[in-house]
């Protein structure tokens, strides 16, 4: 297992290195210069010139790339263009936030999809069923800002429950929590679902029947569990996305989070803040993705046998 | 047949599957008993009904779309088909457990088959205490043959023959008076079922436990059972004990089963299969279900569905013509 | 200097003229009445738009920046209230010669960390503005070399050429004093991040993309706040910023959305403030391309174009109001008399006709992406469309935008323009003079020898009337090249809740917190 | 001999057509309930789409500023939006685009992810292992970024805007693809058809490629709403459709401006979106369902 | 030139696995004359698959040699291959795996016909299929069914139309009745003998089920981890079963007879991992006569009168 695992964080590097590769080249192709940004309007051409010299701009693509490489193999990820702090800090502020965002987000859409899903399947047709599936299908076709400004409206302005914006303690993670958890909880609903079916058909859940087990004791310790593997998958793939994709739900209810953080920089060309962002919600994602392989050994004894 | 108690009656068994494409009846007007301690063999083709019927014992028929008409099932002198959930799930698995037909996806492939034997072990024992459950697990596991140590391990690290000995510790391990083996066998090689058969046979000698055995191998009938039952389409043709059968085959089905088996024993000729294929159980024959595939089938049999007849001491047949 | 903007979301909350009630504010803050019982409350929530990218006085010039700056750090001289430099850190001020203007500093002004505020600090402070490069031209018409500190009190600063700005420009929040130890020691970009001044308000934490919070200085060399903390919450989403006000989480939301304006002013748990400020917005035709080298080209389109209907619908009715020249109705030398372009079709295409364009012809439009600018220019494609004028709509990204627009590769765009030194000869001068053509303030790109003369002449007039009198001149001449066709002036919003007293909207942007306080 | 017996009965039936596999889903798939009102709601939109000119009150672009923002009457059944013109129309007219944008970027990722799942599941090994890290590489960057450099550097207009939604998720298929072929490949079916002397890119598109079927559609007809909502943020940041041409995620993102005063600006066009996403889900089910010979109605 | 149809010469398939080389086939010689059937017998997961397998070269050989017709056909190219496929044929194991769900017993039939391009008119091929179908004793009316709506029996009977589709001279037939009803099997048994007659078609006929094989085949082969044990006539070998193993899979065929009494060799354990087996007799650890030599030599195959070879060292002895 230790091994695998070594084995999984190896193959990080090349795909690191292929995603900082794309997003250099992706930042290097987009028109736009980030020193038209970060200047006044007044600003000479003389100070542009000095700006971008002072930013090495002015360096050919394989220079540039090659110094970028050379400061991430020494573990500087460069400095933030608009504010000057090293790029890792502005990491460090942001990062976390997104993370719980998404923990909430996810724990939330796992604790409603599992749930509507389990019971949907068990009830295969029934009118709780459609109700549900329908339920899911609209809760991924809404648009999150929709959803957000209503659920603040409701709970802030109407309701005065809780806070609308900002992020200030955990109650303040409820509402984009729950805008983000239930479009995603639609999938983990429709993929427990149909994973739940396809396992309460299986021969060894008669086996428990016949054993005289209780109905819900069936589906809790044997079902779910065999039922796991896609909804895990599910639940992976939106965590990654909802690192740093939450865009919209970040400033809606403006949390400082570094999928805002990188959308900012892009707008502003602001290099280096771009890189560091997105190889660090690569990084996460792979991780993640790390997890939930070894999530399926925990799940599965057949896959962690193979894990040598 | 009678000089023993029966442990089980079925009196009129008819089950229907109701589905969109209609109904199959999947068993009609069935009456079986097996005396305490001994062992039915259910012979019959794919489909024949077999294993709703024993579905129907242990009260785990999907519903829907299997709907039991009529009935019932006497097991030691109360009708299982009047009992309520509650106390039809402490039945199962204590006094009827079942073995089913395919061992490699009858084990949950998730939890480790020492777990697997001691949920059944707790589920009808409330008091034991974890620990005693999980040696008790490990008996019942050195009692098939399995080392104890290896009640850790999880399904897919034994092999098809010693899951089907793990199914079988499961279906032992709260000593259950009945024994439902649904085709336990016909997963597995020749050598090792020869190994669960042989198994089979021991614990059946040392703990006196009736049993169904399912199959439709009559190698394997003539091997371990006592009585043997020939189900065609729902119905059984034809009833006796192991010679009766064997020795005198009295309806056309049976006799044709025999016929079309390969002996190896025997100087071999061509093999006569039966003709045609087993009637689409949602639009069954008329009259005799048989008739259509019969060689001595005659006008009246496509009319009246004979009655089930005794030609000698506990030997029933349902044929027009015996 | 000013500042412009060329997204047009909503207008950033922006400079305000005089006090309330006086002229420039429409609907003042809810005065207070002794019958309201004084809250303890003594914590303000500010919310705003963007977040800055640094305190440091020194970086580039956001309107958000410049408001919190404002209240944690000093300059020498300040706006009153009618818009004329009077004294600040330096107690009085004079100028000796053309060139020269001599500052006498209050001896009483200590930094946040105690250090008193000398003369070798506000030198230190103006040589950093000339040495930086992000941008910041604040102090591009002093001589480095005349700074003189000939005693700890006294400040001496020369002008390359003889400038009009001058005390205009010691106002402005980029030439904020700093204290040089503290600078020196943090460096640069730490300072930026945890600033140290004379200011009403120490800094006290940045927590990034949330908030920044400032807490009162008790050792303020004059009025302290009544209040003892300001919390200021970023806040980007605009309908986000008007939910949290109406929910009570924000006491004063900067740059309230036009469309919230009203449901503001209803609510009685609210209180909505107007003021005019001082800025345009207009639609700039490059004067460099082809298309739009013939002055009459451009008058049509002006004829073409129903501003009213424009202004009306991207910048509401109350909530902007109708712009009759370049030069802001609050800012001295404005004058209202020009003939406008008022919407008339039949002379557009005459005008067209004139000079050849009958046929219509096919411009681009290029703007920052957003809902009202894109509104606007719909409005405009189909205003145009009249006049057999195709408009092709290039709405940008804004990454892209700046840098296309400082190639001056649009042939029209849409911009908006704050005079921040509340000088007009100064805003006209970076927008229409030929030196500045293709810089970030001038998308017109007009070039005309007649105005840079004015303009040129402007620059060195220190009389303030003889300078309102040029300004008037060029904004006569200005109208006539026609290079902008103009749409508003906008209003700045601002929303506050119902218990909030003693806010003025101040001219300066540098809201001045110090007078604010709670009522029960 | 039963042999005979069905030769007999074959020679009565020996009219009996052989029916073609397309037409055999479509008859199946005419008999699931849900997918022909998933169907019918798909047509609604799509003769909307084609004959917006003639249902349509009003001209889509025409504006009219003195009823802007009015709520929905007799004479604008959906209300007028910012600048006065007609929301009913502007749907119907914005389902030309979304509904394109909709299929053609989802039908674009499918088909590039599905090549390419099936080449890495099918050959395995190094092919494999280079595409399926791309395809992290892919999925790691945000989609934002990837629209705003590929629409840069092809420049906006619809096809590009749908070629970079589209590149976007390819790797969710790229995913689901290979996960299905890498069990499908060893079933003895595959063996049967190779036996025959089938190549390779026979097998894959007649065995595989309806074997895996079900999951992709699934994926594909939950990504349609998706697709129009991420055209319309491109559009809101200047990379997607230009205005004044309706579109709905557009409509939607310029109604965010007014949610409170006239929240039918948003309602409508979000509806219009949740109508479509909903019949392309029920039709995808059924879709699936009738793909699969062994599921009767 | 040999009347031989197929032979096979030193066959060996090593699969790479994890835990090292699995030897499926190892070292596996046998022919088959034209028109007759070759019974390959033997437990789960000793290889006869992977020798059909091998034959079509649906997997590729790790060694050996595969003669049809006197001529190496692991030598051919795609091409030369994609032709032979049409005289070397499979049925499968399990006949609802090997067919398509998702296509018609028509298009299942038809396949082979078309990726072949045996037909340009479309007609002549319908009738082919038809024509097939006859003689695998499926009705017309089944064409537009599914392998769902079909028995097993019928199933099985689309498998054989299907490989009979290219009029092959050798077929491979993988267990073709294991996983059928017993009345159902003596259908199709007696249908791929009826076949033989009429085609003259040869058979390397696979399964675990040695009264089956009894039944059909000429010669035998036992199989037992990746090696052939035992090899003769039919009769020879169930009369004079020589190999233990052979012995043990002989008497544990339950017989549907109670007039017989089989004194039962019941094996103990599993059959042993093939992966990396060590050197010796392989069925050694299972054998009720093993002696320290076969733990260490492994027991060629060696003829003990009439073609009947055996792999023990101890033949005879016991
Ligand atoms: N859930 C179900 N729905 C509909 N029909 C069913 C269902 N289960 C079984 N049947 C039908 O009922 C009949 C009897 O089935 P059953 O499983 O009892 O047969 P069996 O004798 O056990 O066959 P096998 O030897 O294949 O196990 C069959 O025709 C079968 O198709
Ligand atoms: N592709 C493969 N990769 C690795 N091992 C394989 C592969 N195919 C077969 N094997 C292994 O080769 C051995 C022989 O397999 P094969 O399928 O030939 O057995 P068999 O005799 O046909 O068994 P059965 O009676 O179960 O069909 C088995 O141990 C099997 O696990
Ligand atoms: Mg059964
Ligand atoms: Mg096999």
């Amino acid at each position: 297992m230790l091994k695998y695992i070594g084995r999984r964080l190896l193959m990080m590097i090349p795909v690191m290195l292929g995603v900082i590769l794309i997003v250099f080249t992706l930042m290097y192709i987009t028109p736009g210069d980030p020193v038209d940004t970060l200047l006044g309007d007044d600003a000479t051409p003389e100070m542009a010139e000095q700006l971008r010299e002072e930013l090495g701009l002015n360096g050919t693509y394989i220079e540039r790339l090659g110094k970028y490489l050379v400061n991430l193999a020494h573990g500087d990820l460069g400095i933030c263009y608009s504010t000057k702090q090293p790029v890792m800090d502005r990491i460090i502020q942001t990062f976390p936030n997104s993370l719980k965002l998404a923990g909430c987000s996810v724990l939330l859409s796992v604790a409603i999809g599992l749930t509507l899903g389990i019971v949907s399947a068990v009830k295969q047709y029934s009118l709780f069923d459609n109700i549900a599936m329908t339920l899911a299908m609209i809760g991924n076709a809404m648009p999150n800002f929709w959803q957000g400004l209503l659920l603040m409206l409701l709970f802030a302005l109407h309701w005065k429950i809780l806070p609308a914006s900002g992020f200030d303690g955990w109650t303040y993670m409820i509402l984009p929590a729950i805008t983000i958890g239930t479009s995603s909880a639609a999938a983990v609903a429709r993929m427990t679902r149909s994973s739940m079916l396809e396992v309460i058909r299986q021969d060894y859940i008669t086996t428990a029947e016949a054993k005289g087990q209780t109905e819900l004791k069936i589906i809790i310790f044997h079902a779910l569990k065999n039922a796991l593997i896609p909804v895990i998958t599910t639940i992976g793939i939106q965590f990654g996305h909802l690192l740093g994709g939450a865009v919209l739900t970040e400033s809606i209810f403006a949390v400082p989070g570094v999928g805002k953080m990188m959308v900012d920089a892009i707008k502003a060309r602001n290099y280096p803040v771009v890189q560091g962002g997105v190889l660090m919600v690569a990084l996460t994602f792979s991780l993640v993705n790390l997890a939930v392989d070894i999530l399926y050994a925990f799940v599965d004894p057949r896959i962690r046998s193979q894990y040598k | 047949m009678n000089e023993h108690t029966n442990l089980l009656e079925i009196k009129d068994l008819t089950v229907h599957y109701v589905t969109v494409d209609g109904t199959v009846h999947a068993v009609e007007n069935l009456n079986l008993t097996l005396p305490e301690g001994k062992t039915l063999g259910l012979v019959g083709e794919t489909g024949a009904g077999k294993t709703t019927t024993v579905k129907a014992i242990m009260q785990i028929l999907p519903d829907p779309p299997a709907k039991i008409l009529t009935g019932e099932v006497i097991f030691c002198g109360e009708d299982l088909l009047k009992k309520n959930k509650k106390s039809m799930r402490k039945i199962r698995g204590k006094q009827i457990s079942m073995i089913f037909q395919d061992p490699m996806t009858s084990l949950n492939p998730v939890i480790t088959v020492g777990e697997q034997i001691m949920e059944v072990i707790r589920l009808h024992d409330k008091k034991i205490s974890k620990k005693d459950a999980y040696t008790k697990a490990c008996e019942m596991l050195e009692l098939v043959g399995i080392k104890a140590d290896r009640a850790g391990d999880y399904p897919h690290q034994f092999s098809g023959g010693m899951k089907q000995r793990v199914i079988i510790a499961m279906a032992l391990a709260c000593n259950p008076r009945l024994l439902i083996a649904d085709e336990p066998t016909t997963a597995l090689d020749v050598t090792i079922q020869a190994q669960v058969l042989e198994l089979m046979r021991k614990l059946k000698a040392k703990y006196q436990t009736s049993m169904i055995m399912i199959t439709h191998d009559l190698g394997i009938v003539a091997e371990i059972c006592d009585y043997v039952a020939v189900m065609y389409a729902g119905e059984i043709v034809e009833y006796g004990n192991r010679e009766q059968l064997f020795h005198r085959p009295s309806h056309p089905y049976t006799k044709g089963l025999f016929a079309c088996i390969p002996n190896l024993m025997e100087e071999e000729t061509t093999l006569i299969p039966i003709e045609g294929m087993t009637p689409d159980p949602t639009n069954l024959p008329t009259g005799c279900r048989f008739h259509p595939r019969c060689p001595y089938a005659t006008e009246e049999c496509s009319k009246t569905n004979p009655a089930s007849k005794e030609i000698e001491n506990g030997h029933h047949v349902k044929c027009l013509h015996i | 200097e000013e500042k412009q903007t060329t997204d047009g979301s909503s207008p950033a909350p922006s400079e305000t003229s005089s006090e309330s009630a006086s002229a420039g504010v429409e609907k003042g803050p809810v005065q207070t009445s002794d019958t309201e019982k004084v809250s303890s409350k003594d914590t303000l929530v500010v919310a705003f738009d963007r977040e800055p990218a640094t305190l440091d006085p020194l970086g580039n010039n956001v309107t958000v920046k410049r408001m919190i700056e404002g209240s944690i750090f000093d300059t020498l001289l300040e706006f009153n209230e009618n818009m004329e430099p009077s004294p600040c850190l330096a107690e009085s001020w004079e100028q000796i010669d053309e060139l020269t203007w001599k500052f006498n500093l209050r001896k009483d002004v200590k930094f946040h960390n105690g250090d008193p505020l000398t003369s070798k600090d506000v030198k230190f402070s103006f040589l950093r503005v000339g040495n930086g490069t992000l941008g910041n031209d604040a102090a591009t018409q002093f001589d480095p070399n005349g700074y003189e500190t000939p005693d700890d009190y006294t400040f001496i600063l020369k002008t390359l050429e003889p400038w009009a700005f001058t005390e205009a420009q010691v106002c402005s929040e980029a030439l904020s004093i700093v204290p040089e130890k503290v600078v020196t020691e943090m460096g640069d970009d730490a300072f930026g991040r945890a600033p140290v001044g004379s200011g009403a308000y120490k800094f006290v934490s940045w927590t990034a993309g949330d908030n920044i919070t400032v807490e009162r200085n008790d050792e303020y060399w004059r009025d302290k706040s009544i209040l003892k903390t300001i919390k200021f919450r970023i806040i980007t989403e605009a309908a986000s910023r008007t939910i949290d006000l109406e929910s009570g989480g924000v006491d004063i939301t900067l740059g309230l959305p036009t469309t919230d304006a009203d449901r503001i002013e209803e609510n009685p748990d609210t209180q909505l403030i107007v003021s005019t400020g001082a800025t345009d917005r207009y639609i700039a035709f490059n004067c460099q391309k082809d298309v739009f080298k013939d002055k009459r080209v451009r008058q049509a389109l002006n004829y073409a174009t129903d501003k009213e209907s424009i202004r009306v619908v991207c910048y509401g009715e109350n909530t902007s109001e109708t712009m009759d020249s370049v030069v802001p109705s609050t800012l001295p030398g404005h004058i209202s008399s020009l003939k406008q372009y008022d919407y008339d079709i039949e002379k557009a295409k005459e005008l067209l006709k004139e000079a050849g364009m009958e046929n219509g012809f096919e411009v681009e439009f290029m703007y920052l992406a957003n809902s009202t600018n894109n509104m606007l220019a719909e409005l405009l494609q189909q205003m145009w469309s009249q006049v057999g004028v195709t408009l092709v709509l290039k709405p940008t990204e804004s990454g892209a935008l700046t840098t296309s627009l400082n190639k001056g590769e649009q042939e029209l765009c849409c911009a908006g323009t704050s005079y921040s030194l509340f000088e007009a000869g100064a805003g006209l001068y970076n927008m229409f003079h030929t030196e500045r053509m293709y810089s970030g303030s001038a998308r017109s790109n007009l070039s005309s020898p007649e105005v840079d003369k004015v303009l040129d002449e402007i620059n060195i007039t220190s009389d303030a009337e003889k300078r309102a009198e040029l300004v008037g001149q060029a904004q006569e001449l200005i109208h006539e090249e026609s290079p902008f066709i103009y749409i508003a002036f906008t209003k700045n919003i601002i929303g506050a809740g119902s218990k909030v007293r003693g806010f003025v909207p101040t001219p300066t942007a540098m809201y001045d917190f110090r007078t604010v306080y709670f009522v029960e | 001999m039963e042999k005979t017996k069905d030769l007999t009965s074959s020679s009565e039936a020996g009219s009996i057509k052989k029916r073609s596999q397309v037409k055999e889903v479509w008859r199946r798939f005419c008999r699931n309930k849900q997918a022909m009102v998933g169907m019918c709601m798909l047509l609604l939109l799509i003769f909307a789409a084609i004959f917006a000119d003639i249902i349509a009150p009003y001209d889509p672009v025409e504006q009219d500023i003195i009823n802007r923002l009015k709520p929905p009457s007799s004479a604008h059944w959906f209300g007028t939006d910012e600048l006065g013109r007609d929301i009913f129309s502007r749907i119907l007219y914005g389902s030309r685009i979304s509904l394109t944008v909709g299929l053609i970027a989802v039908g674009l990722s499918s088909i590039v992810g599905c090549a390419l799942g099936a080449i890495a599941g099918y050959y395995g090994g190094v092919l494999d292992n280079i595409i399926m890290r791309c395809t992290d590489v892919l999925m790691a960057i945000p989609s934002i970024l990837l629209n705003i450099s590929i629409v840069a550097a092809l420049g906006t207009g619809l096809q590009n805007v749908m070629i970079a939604i589209g590149i976007s998720s390819v790797p969710a298929y790229c995913r689901i693809m290979r996960a299905s072929l890498l069990s499908l490949k060893e079933q003895e079916f595959v063996d049967a058809s190779r036996a025959a002397g089938a190549s390779d890119v026979h097998i894959i598109i007649h065995h595989i490629l309806p074997n895996s079927l079900a999951p992709l559609i699934v994926q594909a007809t939950l990504k349609i709403g998706g697709a129009i909502l991420s055209c319309a943020s491109m559009s809101f940041i200047g990379l997607g459709i230009v205005p004044p041409t309706p579109e709905w995620g557009a409509m939607l993102s310029t109604g965010r401006d007014f949610l409170r005063d006239a929240p039918h600006l948003t309602a409508f066009p979000g509806m219009a979106i949740m109508f479509a996403v909903f019949a392309m889900n029920l039709m995808g089910d059924g879709l699936r369902d009738a793909l699969d010979p062994k599921l009767k109605n | 030139m040999s009347e031989n149809i197929l032979e096979v010469r030193h066959l060996k398939k090593y699969f790479p696995t994890k835990r090292g080389l699995l030897h499926a086939v190892d070292d596996v010689n046998f022919s088959i004359k034209k028109g007759t059937t070759m019974g390959l017998v033997g437990e789960s997961g000793c290889g006869k698959s992977t020798v059909g397998r091998l034959i079509l070269r649906l997997t590729e050989a790790t060694d050996g040699e595969i003669l049809f017709y006197d001529d190496d056909i692991r030598k051919y190219d795609r091409e030369k291959m994609r032709h032979t496929r049409r005289r070397l044929q499979i049925v499968f194991q399990d006949p609802y795996a090997s067919l398509d769900g998702r296509k018609s017993i028509f298009e299942s039939i038809a396949e082979p016909l078309q990726v072949q391009k045996i037909y340009q008119n479309k007609k002549e091929m319908e009738e082919k299929v038809y024509e097939l179908m006859a003689t695998a004793g499926l009705a017309r009316r089944l064409a537009n069914s599914y392998p769902h709506e079909l028995d097993g029996g019928r199933r099985q009977r689309v498998g054989i139309a299907r490989a009979l589709a290219l009029n092959p001279d050798f077929l491979v037939l993988d267990e073709p009745v294991s996983a059928l009803d017993v009345s159902i099997q003596a259908q199709v048994l007696n249908l791929m003998e009826q076949l033989q007659e009429q085609m003259g078609l040869t058979y390397l006929f696979i399964s675990h089920d040695l009264s089956v094989v009894k039944h059909i085949s000429d010669e035998i082969a036992v199989m037992y981890l990746g090696q052939i044990v035992e090899k003769a006539e039919c009769k020879d070998l169930f009369k004079y079963p020589s190999h233990p193993y052979t012995q043990a899979l002989l008497s544990a065929v339950p017989i549907p007879s109670i007039d017989y009494h089989v004194d039962r060799i019941v094996l103990e354990g599993d059959v042993p991992s093939p992966i990396n087996p060590s050197p010796g007799c392989r069925f050694a650890g299972r054998c009720r006569f093993c002696k320290e030599k076969c733990r260490h030599e492994t027991p060629e195959l060696k003829d003990i009168g009439n073609g009947h070879m055996v792999a023990c060292h101890f033949v005879g002895e016991f």
